[in-house]
């Protein structure tokens, strides 16, 4: 009786929603058919595997999708050769720590207001002196912004920093997406605002279902011209089997999920999917707690990285999709990496660093043991919410052993392991970096001060020699010379060892949409590939390349 | 130190559910037995009558009231030593079928209280005697019964398990609750008649609680009736069947003689 | 009266429950390592984070000072049914838990119901007919039945009638446009719910229908059964009125603990099915330690079992009318039978 | 039906068996190392790996072997352990009772309401993820409702006989412990360690599958999470990757339910004998015309029941034959177990399955055991009044008095409500119970009441024949006289024939007009009452009569004042 009257309640509940959700979606349906002229599709359903809140920027990190909403100054990212103007008109750097940026005019908010220089000084003022994000290290840090003022012309704002500055258009303003001062001004707790974001970008965010799905609908009056598609719907699955499953049935169009390797086959022969490589800036590594014995050992370090046969992960694990690790750390495909690394594999090499580091087996187990004679036992944490590179710390054991190191692999849920490499409370482990780590130089050096690859309070002259060099350095060409010495050094003792670098393949319904383009990083679903042809040109894409 | 092998002093007892309910189920409940003496405990359903037996063996315990065991004060006694008591202290319960553990062979069950009272204690040979007596007595044959387990007898051949587990450690109390009522007529008889050759030989007192008057006549030398809890009638037992003087004893009898008329 | 009393004592005591319990629920996701914060700023951002930023981090999320104050804030907040901000999704708890209740309420609701009435017909058919060949069938059905995961028939009805066929929608609880009409709009609700449904009643009818046909039989070997049968009633009296009527009451209580239990237990065909459900809900918070996200679903869930306990206590009398007035407390007897 | 049940419980021990079998020798027999790979990953299945690789290049058979050894390691381990703790609690609480009860139940409640997967994961903090975490953590979930029922097993023990006789031995708490409640409560551990071996065993795989369990320990749960995470539901590799473990869990766990479905059927003493009688078909009914004409009601003619026993059927009713005429009262007397009630069922053609029954039955010289279901309907309740004994079941607890007698009327009369309500006031007053009892539910009412209702319900239709079986067992000597009067007044007013079975010879000889006396199935006496009692030779028949204790012996004359 008690449960029917629940499920009379919750069907009345459900009449109501209904009522206030078809009532809605007509609304909407009018209204884009009115402004329909420069559109190429009218929807394009996007399956996303996780979300990020209603995009706050100070709570979520996804920055391709922020990057819907939300413009910078310079496009697409810090992570090409050149980023491009974009909310800026132009910049200009006047000497070792001043910069000069001019706003385009005419920009509005998604709520009417229009855009102005003094939404830019407030962003960047907010993002140095307020709450720490992951954008706020590229005004308070590296580089540090000591002024910022707005010139006469109320168009042009004067960015002074406290140390030379010379990559703050291609990674700041390429970086940092700009708030509007008046919403954001009022917002008393960043951390707790819960509403829709509000950009100056080509989508505007209209619904946010937690768990469920984002809504987002074309800025017919964007800067760059009107976006290619009126709606994104962007349904949340989180199993990567239903991901499939709904792209296959048809209920999207394509996912911001990669294609497992073993799914390639299958997909490619499912008519109107295409499949488009990428190469996503990330790597997927094997972190070592340098503060601990072995690895405070700069030698034990290298004779890790020289006994693992990258290759082999690489063919088993990924099943060929993507590169070893041997070009090091960070990653290849960035223009600020020095294309000179190697880590090689090579297994006598190692022997023979262990055997002279007096890592011997004494008792013949087939393991060394200290150079004190005690037993060599050694963690490979790993989140238990990855196979893959639980899979890969499986093979990193077994090819540990084959130059006589016990290692052995411990799973714990995501939470639990995140915290574990956060509070150094681990020996080694296996995960992935993303193109802020691994691709934007600045973050390079961030990683080196912050504990993530070394700790400010270790000493480590050669580094920290280089790094107060690119501190002085005042020009990019000087800044990235030094950058290529220190990941040398870096790569010959490291502490986080490339394994390998993902190939990542989206999949997509040609016949629905099929003008992708990727943009380094991000992969093909960023919002270039829903500009206008003349947006796209401004902001250094790459057609998408197809698998065959 | 009195004659009596039982004095009961004003027992009382009441069962409680809420402060604002409670059944009087005992008030004020005296009387005595001497030793080698058969009372009959007469009264109709929730007359108290089990009650009475269940405080006695120590099941329930007693709001107030003495309980005088041989001159021990059985309520105030600690359980420890009240245990020990229990050998001279037995009972013989109503229901067959329900008294014996089904899981345990005859032989254990009629030397479990020497078991528990650790009497005899490491004589094995000794403590098998004793079993097979106390089998002989209640006229079943040890070599037949000992090794069997209860579902194997009929209801009257449990109830004489029943009384030879009583008669094992030879008290000087048995409590017998109903021991005939679930039983056959021809068998109830049969029951009484053992009850009362160990009356005669050891000299055991038996307590018997029963509806049933028929079966106290040649039985039982006193009677007690009870009715709500209260003694209304006491006397020798055809005194009181003769000569009923309260009302409720005049119906009890009237009942029966009934009947024994086809029905009058 | 007597029977308020004992209610009172009854309250008293699930209070306490549920005292013990929200401490449970307050400590545990403390317990376990890693913070929220991890999941705010990422792995990156945060090593590059202060002590004192962090600290100003949590507080500003509302979990800030000892343990102690954010017991109390948390106690208070379940009094004013006031969680704060969910971490995760960056939207308040309670809006959270109302979007997802009338789904959870939906798809577990109706499971239970069809696994209720299916279970206890067939059971109630297979123990009049036992022993028979059709009650060995029913019976080895609902054995195997019982026997399959809960996420494997999902994954395969998922395959099956929602991929290959394309019967079915393969995730969600409601597709993202709608064609504007009510009628649409339920439909577009039930292909939804369909599977789901299906499958949490498949993983669980077994049990309904195991419970139901042993009492069942235990009440049709009761002599009423045969005294009624002697009074020439017909046999579709003789098993609702008579034999099921008595049966229904284990099965009640069970039925009202499971309404609980699986309030917060169907995390598994929510997530095959990417439901948007409480279950789901609580799998997620607790990956992100999401803990005012945490502690609304744990209030729900607990509140949940502990109420469908209550009820079941309360209105077990209503069922059977020889607890509603009993003279005595189980095992007390005061007089011989 | 028995050996059916049995071939249940044997098919699941040879299930168990085979996986128990794969499990043990499984991994030793398949030339590959689950562990380690021993081919390309993701191949489907060939000659050399029968059910294919994994995405590590190992072979599936010999996962899925060294799976089988974790899974019935964790779901055995699991369901010892929670029995085994649960047990004990449970049977302290029961037995302690009191406040630790209450405590004990209330962290019962508390422990079924904590939040599994926080828990999983705090413990998996502490412990490590593992099997034994699993283990363990499961058996955190689950011990809690295995105390909770053997509690309630407890409970129920510690008032039974056995026990309470120990206690008057003056047995100590422990002995009373370790020789009774233990072994009475043992029983049930077994199924509710089958249902825990199964809850665990399903346990595991979903939390695997969730990627909460151990990922490094092969089990069918683990083999799964990988199955699932590297897309075998979209590939064709379900086949061999994803169905073998999933009906390895099925085999495990079908096993055990067979098995303690066998165990519940054997075992459990509540589930009763019952089982359905089989449908009677339409046919000629035969009929004895004479019967009418010598004013014959119903008679018995040489019936034998017999109910199998150690393979052999044995005669509960033996050969027996007899009559009852209109107006007449027939006693039948014996010891319990001597077949009387036996011959009441059989008349009402009721008797429990699976007897075997011969001989014919005539009822107004029609023979019942032509009659089709319908047929008997009409003839129980409406023809025949069955009054059962006065045990404490024969009324439904849970229907009013007044609606279980309306219930009789209405199977066989169409009439209102209100008529009925007025048959049912007038058929109590009949009966000599106030009307309002007739809105109690019968434990409302004493023994004795419900016995007159009963006796209610067999006349309400007016019957020609009232079949009386022990009607003042177990009710005391007041009530069992007030039983009995009232019978005679109410045959004697009514007209109506009787069958009176009883043990009680003294109650019978007060209202029969003739006896029957049957030992262990045989008639063994029969004669008019007071002729049988007083004259009878038959040396069991003098044993019955002269065991009736009287209260005045024959030769006294005693005058009882009223």
């Amino acid at each position: 009786m008690f449960k029917k009257v629940l499920g009379l309640i919750s069907l009345a509940v459900l009449m109501i929603i209904a009522g206030c959700s078809s009532s809605e979606s007509s609304s909407e349906g009018k209204a884009s058919s009115e402004n329909k002229n420069n559109v190429e599709v009218e929807e394009l359903r996007i399956g996303v595997p996780s979300d990020v809140g209603p995009l706050n920027i100070y709570t979520g990190n996804m920055d391709w999708l922020t990057d819907l909403v939300y413009d910078k100054l310079f496009s697409p990212s810090p992570y090409v050769d050149e980023p491009q103007p974009w909310l800026a008109e132009s910049a200009e750097q006047l000497d070792d720590t001043t910069w000069h940026v001019k706003i385009r005019s005419g920009i509005k908010w998604h709520d009417g207001e229009d855009f102005t220089a003094e939404d830019v000084k407030f962003t960047y003022e907010y993002y140095r002196d307020g709450p720490p994000n992951r954008h706020t290290h590229h005004v308070s840090e590296v580089p540090k912004v000591d002024t910022i003022e707005i010139l006469e012309d109320g168009e042009t704002l004067e960015f002074k920093c406290a140390y030379a500055c010379p990559s703050m258009a291609t990674i700041t303003f390429a970086d940092l997406p700009i708030l509007p001062k008046h919403i954001w001004e009022n917002v008393e707790n960043p951390r707790k605002h819960t509403d829709l974001a509000i950009g100056t970008g080509p989508f505007k965010l209209t619904a946010y279902e937690p768990d469920q799905y984002y809504q987002f609908e074309a800025n017919t009056d964007y800067f760059m011209g009107a976006p290619t598609v009126n709606k994104l719907s962007m349904p949340i699955i989180k199993d990567s089997t239903a991901m499939f499953n709904a792209l296959t049935s048809g209920e999207i169009d394509t996912t911001t999920r990669t294609v497992p390797a073993e799914l390639q086959e299958t997909l490619q022969k499912t008519d109107s999917m295409k499949l488009a490589s990428t190469s996503p800036l990330s790597i997927v590594q094997f972190g070592l707690n340098y503060e601990m014995k072995p690895f405070n050992s700069e030698e034990f370090r290298q004779a890790i990285s020289l006994g693992i046969d990258r290759e082999s992960i690489v063919s088993t694990v990924l099943l060929g999709q993507g590169r070893a690790g041997e070009k090091g750390y960070p990653h290849p495909d960035s223009p600020w990496t020095n294309p000179e690394l190697s880590t090689p594999f090579n297994i006598e090499e190692a022997n023979n660093m262990l055997d002279d580091l007096g890592y011997e087996d004494s008792n013949h187990d087939g393991y060394r043991e200290t150079p004190e004679g005690k037993e060599l036992k050694l963690d490979i944490s790993v989140s238990s919410a990855e196979p893959l590179y639980i899979r890969t710390a499986e093979m990193l054991q077994t090819q540990m052993k084959e130059i006589g190191i016990q290692f052995e692999v411990k799973t714990m849920d995501p939470a639990t392991y995140t915290a574990a490499v956060s509070e150094d409370d681990f020996e080694s482990y296996v995960s992935l970096i993303g193109p802020h780590g691994v691709a934007d130089p600045d973050q390079f050096i961030m990683s080196h001060r912050s504990s993530y690859l070394w700790t400010k309070d270790l000493p480590y002259p050669e580094m920290d020699e280089l790094v107060s060099n690119w501190m002085n350095a005042t020009t990019i060409e000087e800044r990235k010379a030094i950058s290529f010495d220190m990941q040398t050094l870096y790569n010959e003792q490291p502490t986080a060892i490339a394994l390998y670098y993902p190939e990542e393949i989206y999949a997509y319904n040609a016949d629905v949409y099929d003008q992708y383009v990727e943009s380094l990083g991000f992969g093909i679903i960023n919002k270039f590939s829903f500009l206008p042809e003349e947006a796209r040109e401004v902001s250094s894409t790459t057609p998408v390349q197809l698998v065959e | 130190m009195s004659a009596d092998l039982l004095r009961i002093n004003s027992l009382k007892k009441s069962f409680y559910r809420s402060p604002s309910l409670q059944t009087k189920v005992l008030s004020d409940v005296s009387f005595s037995m001497k030793e080698g003496e058969i009372v009959g405990l007469i009264g109709a359903s929730g007359a108290g009558k089990s009650t009475i037996g269940r405080i006695i063996s120590g099941l329930e315990t007693a709001d107030s009231g003495e309980i005088l065991f041989v001159g021990n004060e059985l309520t105030k006694m600690k359980a420890k030593v009240r245990r020990q008591l229990a050998k001279d202290i037995q009972m013989v319960f109503q229901d067959p079928y329900e008294a014996l553990s089904s899981r345990m062979k005859i032989h254990e069950i009629v030397a479990e209280p020497l078991h528990i009272l650790q009497i005899e204690k490491g004589n094995l040979e000794q403590r098998t005697q004793l079993v097979k007596e106390a089998l002989r007595s209640v006229n079943l044959e040890p070599d037949y019964y000992m090794n069997r387990y209860p579902h194997e007898l009929s209801g009257g051949e449990r109830q004489r398990v029943g009384l030879a587990r009583a008669f094992v450690c030879k008290p000087k109390l048995i409590l017998a609750d109903e021991p005939t009522s679930m039983l056959d007529t021809s068998l109830r008889l049969d029951l009484i008649r053992l009850m009362k050759k160990m009356n005669e030989q050891e000299g055991t007192s038996y307590l018997f609680i029963t509806h049933d008057i028929a079966l106290t006549r040649d039985f039982c030398d006193r009677l007690i009736v009870l009715k709500n809890g209260e003694i209304v009638e006491t006397g020798e037992t055809l005194d009181v069947i003769m000569n009923p003087v309260h009302p409720y004893t005049k119906t009890l009898i009237e009942a029966l003689f009934i009947l024994e008329n086809h029905g009058g | 009266m007597k029977h308020l009393a004992k209610v009172k004592n009854k309250i008293g005591q699930y209070i306490l429950v549920i005292f013990v319990t929200l401490t449970i629920n307050f400590a545990l996701p403390r317990l376990a390592p890693g913070d929220p914060l991890l999941y705010f700023f990422g792995e990156t951002t945060i090593n590059e984070l202060t002590a004192e930023q962090k600290q100003e981090a949590l507080h500003s999320l509302g979990l800030g000072g000892s343990l102690w104050e954010q017991y109390w804030t948390y106690l208070k907040g379940v009094f004013t049914l006031d969680f704060g901000t969910s971490i995760k999704y960056g939207v308040a708890v309670t809006e959270v838990l109302a979007e997802r209740i009338p789904w959870t309420l939906l798809l577990v609701g109706t499971a239970l119901i069809l696994s209720l009435v299916i279970g206890v017909s067939a059971g109630a058919y297979s123990a009049w007919n036992r022993g028979k060949k059709r009650d060995l069938t029913i019976l080895t059905g609902m054995l195997t039945l019982e026997s399959i995961p809960g996420f494997w028939i999902g994954m395969m009805f998922l395959s099956i009638f929602a991929v290959q066929l394309g019967w079915f929608p393969t995730f969600g609880a409601v597709s993202m446009v709608q064609d504007g009409t009510t009628w649409g709009y339920i439909k577009d609700v039930v292909s939804h719910a369909i599977l789901p449904v299906l499958t949490i009643t498949l993983a669980t009818v077994g049990s309904n229908y195991l419970l139901t046909r042993s009492s069942m039989l235990e009440s049709l070997g009761q002599d009423y059964m045969t005294v009624a049968e002697a009074k020439g009633i017909k046999k579709r009296a003789l098993v609702f009125k008579h034999a099921l009527r008595n049966a229904l009451l284990p099965i009640y209580t069970h039925f009202t603990l499971s309404v609980g239990t699986l309030l917060g237990g169907a995390v598994v065909i929510e997530t095959v099915y990417s439901y948007p459900g409480i279950g789901r809900l609580l799998y997620e918070s607790v990956t992100a330690r999401d803990f005012p996200m945490l502690q609304g679903v744990f209030l729900l869930v607990t509140m949940g079992v502990i109420l469908a306990n209550l009820i079941a206590d309360l209105t077990y009398p209503l069922f059977d009318p020889r607890v509603r007035n009993r003279k005595e407390e189980k095992g007390e007897e005061i007089t011989h039978a | 039906m028995r050996k059916t049940t049995k071939w249940i419980g044997l098919t699941g021990l040879v299930l168990f068996s085979a996986m128990l079998i794969f499990a043990i020798f499984g991994p030793m027999m398949i030339p590959y190392d689950a562990y380690k790979a021993s081919g390309p990953p993701f191949q489907s299945p060939n000659l050399e790996h029968l059910l294919g690789t994994n995405d590590m290049g190992q072979d599936l058979l010999a996962e899925l072997a060294v799976g089988a050894r974790t899974s019935l390691f964790i779901g055995i381990a699991s369901a010892i352990l929670a029995v085994f703790i649960g047990g004990l609690i449970g049977v302290l609480a029961g037995y302690i009772g009191g406040r630790f009860e209450t405590v004990v139940l209330r962290i019962i409640d508390i422990v079924l309401t904590l939040p599994f997967l926080p828990l999983m994961i705090v413990v998996a903090v502490y412990m490590g993820a593992g099997i034994f975490t699993l283990v363990f953590v499961i058996t955190l979930v689950m011990w809690a409702g295995k105390a909770r029922q053997i509690r309630a097993q407890t409970l129920s023990i510690k008032h039974t006989g056995p026990v309470l006789a120990a206690k008057t031995m003056g047995a100590s708490h422990f002995y009373i412990f370790y020789k009774h409640i233990i072994p009475g409560v043992v029983p049930i551990f077994i199924p509710q360690f089958v249902t825990g071996v199964n809850a665990a065993i399903l346990m595991e795989s979903s939390l695997s599958f969730l990627g909460m369990g151990d990922p490094l320990t092969k089990s069918w749960g683990s083999i799964l999470f990988y199955a699932n995470s590297r897309s075998a539901f979209l590939t064709e590799a379900w086949m061999w990757w994803i169905i073998p473990p999933g009906v390895c869990i099925v085999i495990v766990v079908l096993a055990f339910s067979l098995m303690g479905y066998y165990l519940e059927e054997r075992f459990n003493p509540r589930l009763g004998d019952y089982s359905v009688r089989e449908k009677r078909k339409k046919q000629l009914v035969k009929t004895k015309e004479h019967h009418s004409s010598k004013g014959v009601l119903l008679s018995v003619e040489s019936l034998t029941v017999a109910y199998p026993k150690s393979g052999d059927y044995r005669s509960v009713v033996d050969d027996i034959s007899f009559a009852v005429k209109n107006g007449e009262v027939l006693g039948i007397v014996g010891e319990s177990g001597s077949g009387k009630s036996t011959i009441a069922t059989a008349i009402i053609q009721q008797l429990k399955r699976p007897a075997k029954e011969s001989g014919e039955i005539y009822f107004e010289g029609n023979l019942v055991q032509h009659f089709d279901d319908e047929g008997l309907r009409q003839m129980r309740g409406k023809e025949i009044g069955y009054i059962a004994q006065a045990a404490m079941n024969a009324l439904n607890p849970v229907i009013r008095i007044d609606k279980q007698l309306q219930e009789a009327i209405r199977a066989h009369y169409q009439l209102s409500a209100k008529v009925m309500d007025e048959r049912v006031v007038e058929v109590l007053q009949k009966v000599g119970l106030d009307e309002k009892w007739r809105f109690a539910y019968p434990h409302e009412l004493s023994g004795g009441m419900k016995q007159r209702v009963i006796i209610a319900m067999a006349l309400i239709n007016k019957p020609k024949l009232v079949i009386a079986d022990e009607p003042t067992t177990g009710l005391d000597a007041i009530v069992q006289v007030e039983i009995v009067q009232l019978l005679r007044k109410l045959q004697k007013e009514l007209g109506i024939s009787m069958i009176y079975i009883s043990h009680d010879l003294p109650s019978v000889l007060s209202v029969t007009d003739r006896l029957m006396i049957m030992k262990e199935g045989r008639k063994v006496d029969e004669g008019p009452s007071v002729e049988l009692s007083k004259l009878s030779t038959n040396p069991y028949t003098r044993v019955l009569i002269d065991s009736i204790p009287t209260l005045y012996p024959k030769k006294e004359t005693v005058e009882v004042s009223r």
